[in-house]
């Protein structure tokens, strides 16, 4: 059985936001505009988080790219009222746009805070629209939408190795935000294969769940040579 | 009144409800802009995949170019009134407009597969019904009927997870 | 058999029956304003349904805001009701009669206003039936593992058995106002609504036995319905809201400020329709002790919440403690407490304070500072997010307040309404308090269902309590 | 009942179970929604053929030039409409990489505001469609009548387009194009000269470095090749094999990256090199040779420590380990750029930046650095056109031509790099942009003649010198171009053909291939004789048959591709009549600090491309107006970074609105109070502030470039000097609502004080 | 004819329950069957109060089974109906028990308030249809006086002479007779 899993390595990121972009490229994710920005709603299914370490001059940032970590114990899936997020039996945490009516419980519910609410119908004005992923539905307003972990490409990996009548193979299906990485700090792949990229990189000791103490067994590792929470002195 | 009375006039109300707006019928036939005759074309010896190229390789069955019905027709028949508005598009390079017969609205968020079908030896009159026979092509039965696709997908072992369609 | 009772039991009769019969332009005045509220309510929501739901100021990660908390304030409200008269009348004290048919009334139009919100709130209303289980051609059915889903089934329950629990005691009352209108449009309705009763003896066993299931039926029901509510929150794992306390605070909130409303309408009505005579000051004596001790038991699981958060340390827990005890949320949480318990025991505690206008005020307060309690149970939470680079903040829009103002319009237009049409003391309770007074001969009983004509002053009640 | 269930062969007498349901179901949602009517939908058949199935995904090769660094990049087509752009694997600068500002070309292509159809200045003074005869008629009649007043400004990057517009100044009879280009990428390329011997922007091999002190170069930000580095940085930093370290005032996403940042007084950066290398010649671990080199070139003896902390604002201690890591590093490597090249001093600082690497033994070494070389497109297409000019030329051309002043300009926007310079265009008599969109230069237009995007054109990039390995790539277009927009090189041959004196090609892609046919011609003459300066490496046209095939496998292959070998260190050519390299080098040590004015704060501005924006080209941009700088966090506007000890001095809160006054402008921008910023110094980001730009960048933001003195002048490289500016910063006003920054990250805390658990990564298994 | 003799009605109303129990005493020695004799009162009498059998009521009976009933249809929808159709959902379970339990709970508690309901309105004949064919609920002048406050004695199914009789029986207490 396939589970989808990717791993970031923190000490490669920079912080370019090239993924960002990638990603609302790939998946017709709308841009809401500055006053809806200003009011907290924009939609970004993947995001870099930044924080200080230090005191001027002595002060570091540091980058944490954070999108739907695809828990295995997910707390936004048993809240929906009406099945439209749920797990999928590949690991993914699937969100059925055209079931969701917003209650937007799971959003309350995820501790990483990565769902995304569609506040209104989203405008491609033309030609704009010319741009948008054939694969990827348009959202309409009052639907929660997160990372899907380019589902698109990972049916479209299926179909195309079910055509040359073979299995999936590691490298196969590519995030568009590993796509796009400059120093490729993100591995995509099949967790429960050993031998895929993302699994070498989830066995590195330098391999952490993201509020792991929640026991959400997310499907995203991130992997840091620096511990972020440093022990109080 | 009796209760059976009572029970069967509800039964039929709702069987005359489920009648007019139901799943599987009453499935209007769009208007087209040019009357195409698929029965004749099939009778003709043109396979379905000639024009939906992409009917078996493809994620969508697709309309074949007004270049190519041209390139045909150019030969055949070229003076009939409906081939005159075929050649007339390809003359001015314009694309024609053809009316959807078979819809999943976009609202249903559905991505279906054409290849992905074909491969699994689902035959195109599953859906479309006999098209070769139509003058006109119409909708045998709702496609957008989720209950239907979800039925023969675990009938047939298909994969019935919502991401498959959904996405 | 004295027949002093009896006469002043009969003279009561007619007065009740008189003041009920006597037109109070007041009150269609009431209606016809708080119509104008009715009107923004819906007029704010099809703004809201036409334009999308980003009309309001909810945001990442702030998802839920006034509705949310105006659904529960509301199905707090609607404790008021069915839960204090049920308690009530299985308890049977005898004071309840004048009280009930009030309190079922505001549980019935609260409740019905209350389980509005979460639809406003939804993002895609159009769709709400997605979450009700009935047989579909997709053969998918909603998730009952969501606690939404129990709200849908809790409040379900609720509404049609505090429908019916106010419907049940009306029916008799129906028949009265039917038998004594004047044929006409009038009298039709109260008869569809009288069902035909004539107060033979068949009919009063069935409903005596059927108010008594209902009565202990409808406890369990309110007590579940606001427990469920708060495993809306309980039921996540949200820093803030995760807490096995929520259950019976919440329901102890819903008492306390279904508690306080009623204060406030019986004040009201006791002014308006001049129902001193029966609704007595010893009522409100009464009610006025359940309130303080209410807000006592309510003020003690506040400190036990914030105690056990504060003391465990945990990290994400204290960042909310943070922000309510001492951050953004400071002023509106030590209001909530001033007004939520430390005047109303300063004013409770002692008689002269549980009299009708004080106990209306302090009811005032605490509506305020109920409301201010859910609203910091929703937003400080969400807006404090684990992952403190999303930490964000909330401003309703003018659309929420308009619903906010609105729902209350309606609610009055409801209860003027109500009033207005039917008889707001349950007639037949109250004969059949005053025939237990008559036939019971206690030196206490008639002096509290049937007071002397001296209790009808206020001082003299005040003092007698 | 159910129909149609007939493939199962079952008698269908009962109603079944789903039928039932269905029954009822229907009759709910009938109830609930009414009888709704289908709406119809639509399927093309398209005009012509395609070989594509229908939906098909198409992917074409093509190169990304929203900068110049000549990222190679794959286009994802589905019916003929550009969906998705993808870093090609292969490709020469990015290995499959791309940055948030290559994305976004696609919102770019397809932007609702582009200019798609020519434009003219109409009688009522608006710009009106007209055709492309007309358009060109009335822009070469201009240029014709006045060719000596007629100035061209060419924003493409150097390569064989800006060879064309230099063609074309020669032919047509104009003084030389004013190629509009970032100062530092010009104070570069004199630097280099001055400290190699080579104008060229040299090729750091930070990959295989194992000690890089970057003075000013923010290589991880909007730079040469935010990709390219991007890469070379996670390489050199793989397992803690090497470090950086960013001396740079500003806390930049390099500083945010870098191991170590030293954030130096703004200006000191040139006073800083020298101080290293102080320090460096007394640790004594340096060898002779770099010690003899350097001192050639330095004479003075270097500042001692105590004169660099004074004036630097460092630690000793720091600089002190600074130098010692640098001194013990097997592979140290100096790398210059950005801020520390933007000041009036900026071409001596980045000499003594530079200089330190001849010191290091770090030229021509592997980890060290190159000289920036190429196939030398530019000159191939020019001909023997006299090169182009720097931008500030600019100013002083229109100062100079007065009313009847024609000015050119191509997919440039000097008006809002420099807006100083908007009385100049005022007086000139005519306005030609070569654009796609009303930018702040083109909104000022008398005649519009629409360019098309990256995508839509045959392009011939030679891309920036990053890895020091010469390239010329090649694609073909992708899409069709929108409206009747043209390619930018077949627009200048066009107006020279409508002036009367066309070149010799047809278009830009036969210009190419021709220059490719000489190029071979020459090779092949030239034979084994690599001086000639006309020939390419004889490598690159082994195989190929004539210059006919040799051109059509090239364009073919993607273009022409150098290799490692070609790789070299920069020649310092010996000093003789022609060259004009200076034996000693201005030493930055040996200037004053910058004093603003006297009696009031004043604080040094900072300018900066940020990822996003760029020099404004990003703006117009949705995705990424709607992208949050990496550490501001700002969205949809310009910012001011004011550190928190000035902030709290200065009662400023993050949010405020802020007045920076310098000596030609004023601007009021929301403040941002970072603790990462140096007291001191004031960070804002260039490229907001747009007249037009579209409807994504039009008023949004301020443009901070209003505040550039067009007098000042980097020293000896002609560009405007951006760097060393004194402001005052003043607090008006708390924000209103719609002036409030928008802010992405909220939480600004301490990484320590954020609650990101640290906990064994549990597998990951469902 | 002799059905219609048998026909006769006697109403009276009274103002206290005194009265009418001594007008029922009264009428129960001449004669007359208990089940002749309907009482409409104001409020609720309590046991006793009359010398009349106590009515029978089987309320309790069906709130129980209405409450059983609730219960099993609220179960089969939490547990039932997502066994027959299970959604995909990647090994999480569909059915868990404390969520079927909460269901279940409500579903116990509609069924029995929505049964108690029913079958108070069916034993009090107040369903539509039903209280034509008990034949005591029919409407009367004399249901203004309970309205009022009074009880209403009527007793049915008497010969004229009979119902004479009884009238006087009435009259010294009653304050109206029909």
């Amino acid at each position: 059985m396939t589970r989808w899993g990717m791993a970031i390595d923190l000490d490669r990121c920079t912080g370019c936001e090239a993924c960002v972009v990638a990603c609302a490229a790939e998946n017709n994710i709308q841009t809401v505009g500055e006053e809806q920005a200003r009011e907290g709603r924009a939609m970004h299914w993947l995001r870099i988080e930044r924080y200080y370490e230090g005191e001027f001059p002595d002060v570091r940032t540091r980058f944490m790219p954070v999108l739907c970590q695809q828990c295995g114990a997910a707390p936004c899936e048993p809240v929906c009222p009406v099945y439209a997020t749920y797990h999928n039996p590949e690991g993914l945490n699937a969100m059925v746009y055209g079931r969701c009516i917003g209650t937007r419980f799971c959003a309350n519910n995820c501790p990483y805070t990565v769902r995304v609410f569609n506040w209104f119908d989203a405008e491609f004005p033309a030609p704009l629209d010319s741009q948008l992923n054939p694969d990827v539905s348009v959202r309409p307003g009052g639907v929660m939408e997160k990372c899907t972990f380019c589902v698109q490409r990972i049916q479209a990996g299926k179909d195309e190795a079910a055509q040359e009548d073979r299995e999936v193979a590691d490298g196969d299906v590519k995030t568009a935000c590993q796509q796009s990485c400059p120093t490729k700090a993100i591995a995509f792949g099949d967790l429960d294969d050993p031998d895929s990229e993302v699994s070498r990189w989830a066995e590195s000791p330098r391999a952490f769940s993201l509020l792991g103490d929640l026991d959400t067994r997310p499907g995203v590792v991130y992997l840091s040579g620096t511990e972020w929470r440093e022990p109080a002195e | 009144m009796r209760l059976g009375t009572t029970l069967r006039l509800f039964v039929a109300a709702v069987a005359l409800l489920a009648g007019a707006c139901g799943p599987t019928q009453n499935l209007p036939t769009p208007e087209q802009p040019i009357a195409y005759d698929h029965q004749v074309h099939i009778e003709a010896g043109l396979e379905c995949v000639r024009c939906h190229r992409g009917a078996e390789e493809g994620v969508h069955a697709g309309m074949p170019s007004v270049q190519a019905c041209a390139g045909c027709h150019r030969r055949e028949i070229p003076d009939h009134p409906e081939v005159q508005k075929v050649m007339l598009a390809n003359e001015n390079r314009e694309p024609i407009l053809w009316a959807k017969v078979n819809v999943i609205p976009d609202s249903a968020m559905v991505h279906f597969n054409h290849r992905a079908h074909a491969r699994a030896g689902v035959e195109c009159l599953t859906c479309h019904g006999d098209v070769a026979s139509m003058t006109v092509a119409e909708p045998v039965r709702n496609v957008a009927d989720m209950g239907w696709c979800v039925e023969c997908h675990r009938e047939n072992e298909a994969s019935d997870d919502c991401l498959a369609c959904h996405r | 058999m004295t027949d002093r009772p009896q006469a002043s039991a009969r003279a009561l009769d007619g007065e009740l029956l008189g003041r009920l019969d006597r037109r109070r332009p007041g009150l269609l005045v009431g209606s016809l304003a708080s119509g104008v509220l009715v009107l923004v309510f819906f007029y704010c929501w099809g703004y809201q349904i036409a334009n999308g739901i980003g009309v309001t100021g909810i945001n990442r990660p702030v998802f839920w805001g006034f509705y949310i908390i105006n659904f529960v304030f509301w199905i707090g409200i609607s404790h008021a009701g069915t839960l204090i008269s049920a308690i009530l009348r299985v308890t049977k004290a005898e004071w309840r009669r004048p009280v009930t048919r009030s309190a079922e009334a505001i549980t019935l139009f609260a409740l019905a206003i209350g389980g509005l919100f979460p639809l406003i709130h939804l993002g895609r209303v159009a769709i709400f039936y997605y979450m009700i289980p009935y047989p579909n051609s997709r053969m998918l059915w909603p998730n009952f593992r969501s606690p939404l889903v129990w709200d849908i089934a809790a409040i379900t329950t609720y509404i049609i058995g505090s429908a019916l629990y106010l419907f049940l005691p009306l029916i008799p009352d129906a028949a009265v106002m039917r038998d004594r209108a004047a044929a006409g449009l009038k009298k039709r309705f109260y008869a569809v609504l009288a069902l035909g009763w004539r107060g033979t003896a068949q009919q009063w066993h069935s409903l005596e036995w059927g108010i008594r299931i209902l009565a202990v039926a409808i406890i369990p029901v309110a007590v579940s319905v606001h427990t469920i509510v708060s495993w809306d929150f309980a039921m996540t794992q949200t820093p803030g809201w995760k807490s096995t306390i929520f259950g019976p605070y919440f329901v102890v909130g819903a008492i306390f400020s279904g508690i306080a409303v009623l204060m406030i309408a019986m004040a009201l009505l006791r002014r308006g329709l001049a129902l001193e005579r029966f609704l007595t000051d010893r009522v409100f004596n009464n009610l006025g002790l359940l309130f303080v001790t209410m807000s006592l038991v309510w003020g003690y699981f506040t400190f036990a919440e914030h105690l056990t958060v504060w003391y465990s340390g945990d990290l994400f827990e204290k960042l909310v403690h943070h922000v309510l005890l001492h951050g953004d949320f400071a002023v509106p949480f030590w209001t909530m407490v001033v007004v939520n318990l430390v005047i109303p025991v300063a004013v409770l505690s002692f008689p002269r304070g549980r009299r009708p206008l004080p106990t209306a005020l302090v009811g005032c307060g605490v509506l305020v500072g109920m409301w201010l309690e859910r609203f910091l149970i929703v937003v400080p939470a969400l807006s404090t997010p684990r992952l403190a680079y999303s930490i964000g903040d909330y401003m309703p829009s003018w659309v929420e307040l308009g619903i906010m103002i609105g729902a209350v319009g309606v609610f009055a237009c409801l209860y003027f309404t109500f009033t207005q049409l039917l008889p707001i003391v349950s007639v037949w309770e109250m004969r059949e308090g005053w025939r237990h007074a008559v036939s019971g001969g206690e030196s206490g009983q008639p002096s509290e269902a049937a007071p002397t004509s001296a209790a009808a002053s206020p001082a003299a009640g005040g003092g007698a309590a | 009942m159910s129909s149609g269930n007939g493939k199962r062969g079952e008698p269908r007498v009962t109603i079944g179970r789903r039928d039932f349901f269905k029954v009822y179901a229907a009759a709910g949602v009938a109830v609930l929604q009414g009888c709704r009517r289908r709406d119809q939908e639509l399927i093309e058949s398209p005009a012509r053929r395609s070989t594509a199935l229908p939906g098909a995904s198409v992917w074409r090769r093509s190169i990304c030039e929203q900068c110049g660094a000549g990222c190679e990049i794959e286009v994802r087509t589905v019916d003929r409409l550009a969906k998705k752009i993808e870093g090609l694997p292969s490709g020469f600068v990015n290995r499959g990489g791309v940055c948030a500002l290559g994305h976004s070309a696609l919102q770019e292509l397809y932007h609702p505001d582009r200019v798609t159809e020519p434009m003219r200045r109409g009688s009522s003074g608006e710009l009106e469609p007209v055709s492309w005869e007309e358009a060109l008629e009335t822009a070469a009649t201009a240029i014709a009548a006045a060719p000596d007043a007629t100035t061209i400004v060419a924003g493409a990057p150097s390569g064989p387009l800006l060879g064309l517009w230099r063609r074309f100044a020669a032919t047509v009879g104009t003084p030389p194009p004013v190629h509009w280009q970032p100062a530092d990428a010009l104070v570069e390329r004199e630097a280099a000269r001055l400290a190699f011997g080579e104008s060229t922007r040299p090729a750091y091999d930070l990959a295989r470095s194992d000690y890089v002190v970057s003075v000013g170069a923010p290589l991880l930000d909007r730079w040469r090749s935010p990709v390219h580095f991007g890469a070379a940085w996670a390489e050199l930093t793989a397992d803690r094999r090497g470090k950086l370290v960013q001396v740079e005032a500003r806390h930049s996403l390099t500083a945010a990256n870098a191991d170590g940042w030293l954030p130096v007084r703004p200006g000191s950066e040139g006073f800083f090199a020298r101080g290293l290398a102080g320090l460096l010649l007394g640790s004594g671990t340096v060898g002779q040779e770099g010690r003899s080199a350097y001192e050639a070139l330095y004479p003075e003896a270097p500042p001692d420590l105590a004169a660099t902390v004074e004036r630097c604002g460092i630690d000793a201690d720091r600089i002190e380990r600074l130098a010692a890591e640098l001194a013990s590093a097997r592979r140290p490597l100096v790398m210059v750029g950005g801020s520390a090249l933007e000041g009036e001093n900026g071409v001596a600082a980045g000499a003594a930046a530079l200089a330190l690497n001849l010191l290091l033994g770090a030229v021509g070494r592997v980890g060290g650095v190159f000289a920036g070389v190429d196939f030398g497109f530019e000159e191939r297409l020019a001909g023997d056109a006299t090169a182009a000019l720097p931008p500030a030329a600019l100013a002083d051309r229109l100062a100079g031509d007065g009313d009847s002043g024609v000015l050119v300009v191509s997919e440039a926007d000097p008006l809002h790099g420099v807006p100083g310079l908007e009385a100049g265009f005022e007086r000139a008599g005519t306005v030609i942009a070569c654009s796609a969109f009303f930018d702040d230069t083109t909104l000022r237009a008398d005649v519009v003649l629409p360019v098309q995007t990256d995508l839509e054109r045959f392009q011939a990039v030679e891309p920036d010198p990053v890895r020091g390995v010469p390239a010329l790539l090649i694609a073909s277009p992708t899409v069709a171009p929108r409206g009747e927009a043209r390619h930018p090189g077949d627009v200048a041959l066009a107006l020279a053909a409508a002036a009367g004196r066309a070149l010799p090609w047809p278009g830009f892609q036969e210009a190419v291939e021709s220059a490719l046919s000489d190029a071979f011609t020459a090779t092949r003459a030239a034979g084994d004789d690599a001086s000639d300066p006309a020939a390419l490496p004889a490598s690159l046209i082994a195989g190929a048959l004539n210059a006919r095939q040799f051109v059509r496998r090239t364009t073919d292959a993607g273009g022409l591709l150098g290799t490692e070998e070609l790789r070299r260190a920069p020649t310092r050519l010996p000093r003789d009549g022609g060259n004009d390299m200076p034996s000693v080098l201005p030493d930055p040590a040996a200037r004053a600090a910058p004093v603003g004015p006297a009696g009031v704060e004043s604080f040094t501005l900072i300018p900066f491309e940020s990822l996003k924006l760029g020099d404004g080209r990003g703006a117009n941009r949705p995705w990424l107006q709607e992208l949050p700088d990496p550490l501001s966090t700002v969205m949809w506007g310009t910012w001011a970074e004011v550190a928190t000890e000035d902030a709290d001095r200065l009662g400023i809160q993050t949010g405020d609105i802020v007045r920076l006054t310098g000596t030609v402008a004023e601007i009021e921008l929301p403040a941002m109070v970072l603790p990462t910023v140096r007291p001191g110094s004031v960070g804002v980001p260039v490229g907001g502030g747009h007249a037009d730009y579209g409807r994504y960048a039009r008023g949004r933001g301020v443009n901070v470039n209003a505040l550039l003195d067009t007098d000042r002048r980097v020293a000896g490289a002609g560009a405007f000097a951006r760097g060393d500016l004194r402001v005052r910063v003043e607090r008006l006003r708390r924000p209103r609502r719609s002036e409030r920054p928008v802010i992405y990250g909220r939480g600004l805390r301490q990484a320590e004080e954020i609650p990101v658990g640290w906990a064994p990564h549990v597998g990951g298994k469902a | 004819m002799t059905a219609a003799a048998q026909d006769h009605l006697v109403e009276a109303a009274f103002e206290s329950v005194e009265d009418v129990r001594s007008a029922v005493e009264a009428a129960l020695d001449s004669g007359v069957a208990a089940s002749q004799i309907e009482v409409r009162s104001p409020a609720p009498l309590e046991e006793g109060e009359l010398p009349l059998a106590k009515p029978k009521s089987r309320v309790l009976l069906f709130a129980l089974s209405g409450a059983v009933l609730g219960g099993l249809t609220a179960f089969g929808l939490a547990a039932g109906t997502a066994l027959a159709y299970p959604l995909p959902t990647g090994g999480m379970s569909i059915v868990a028990g404390p969520p079927v339990g909460v269901v279940t709970y409500e579903g116990t508690a509609l069924g029995l308030i929505i049964m108690t309901v029913l079958r108070v309105l069916w034993e009090g004949g107040l369903l539509p249809g039903r209280a034509i064919r008990s034949g005591r609920g029919r409407p009367s002048d004399f249901d203004r006086h309970v309205a009022e406050g009074r009880l209403v004695l009527r007793i049915h199914g008497l010969t004229e002479s009979g119902a004479e009789e009884l009238r006087e029986l009435c009259r010294p207490r009653t304050v109206a007779l029909g």
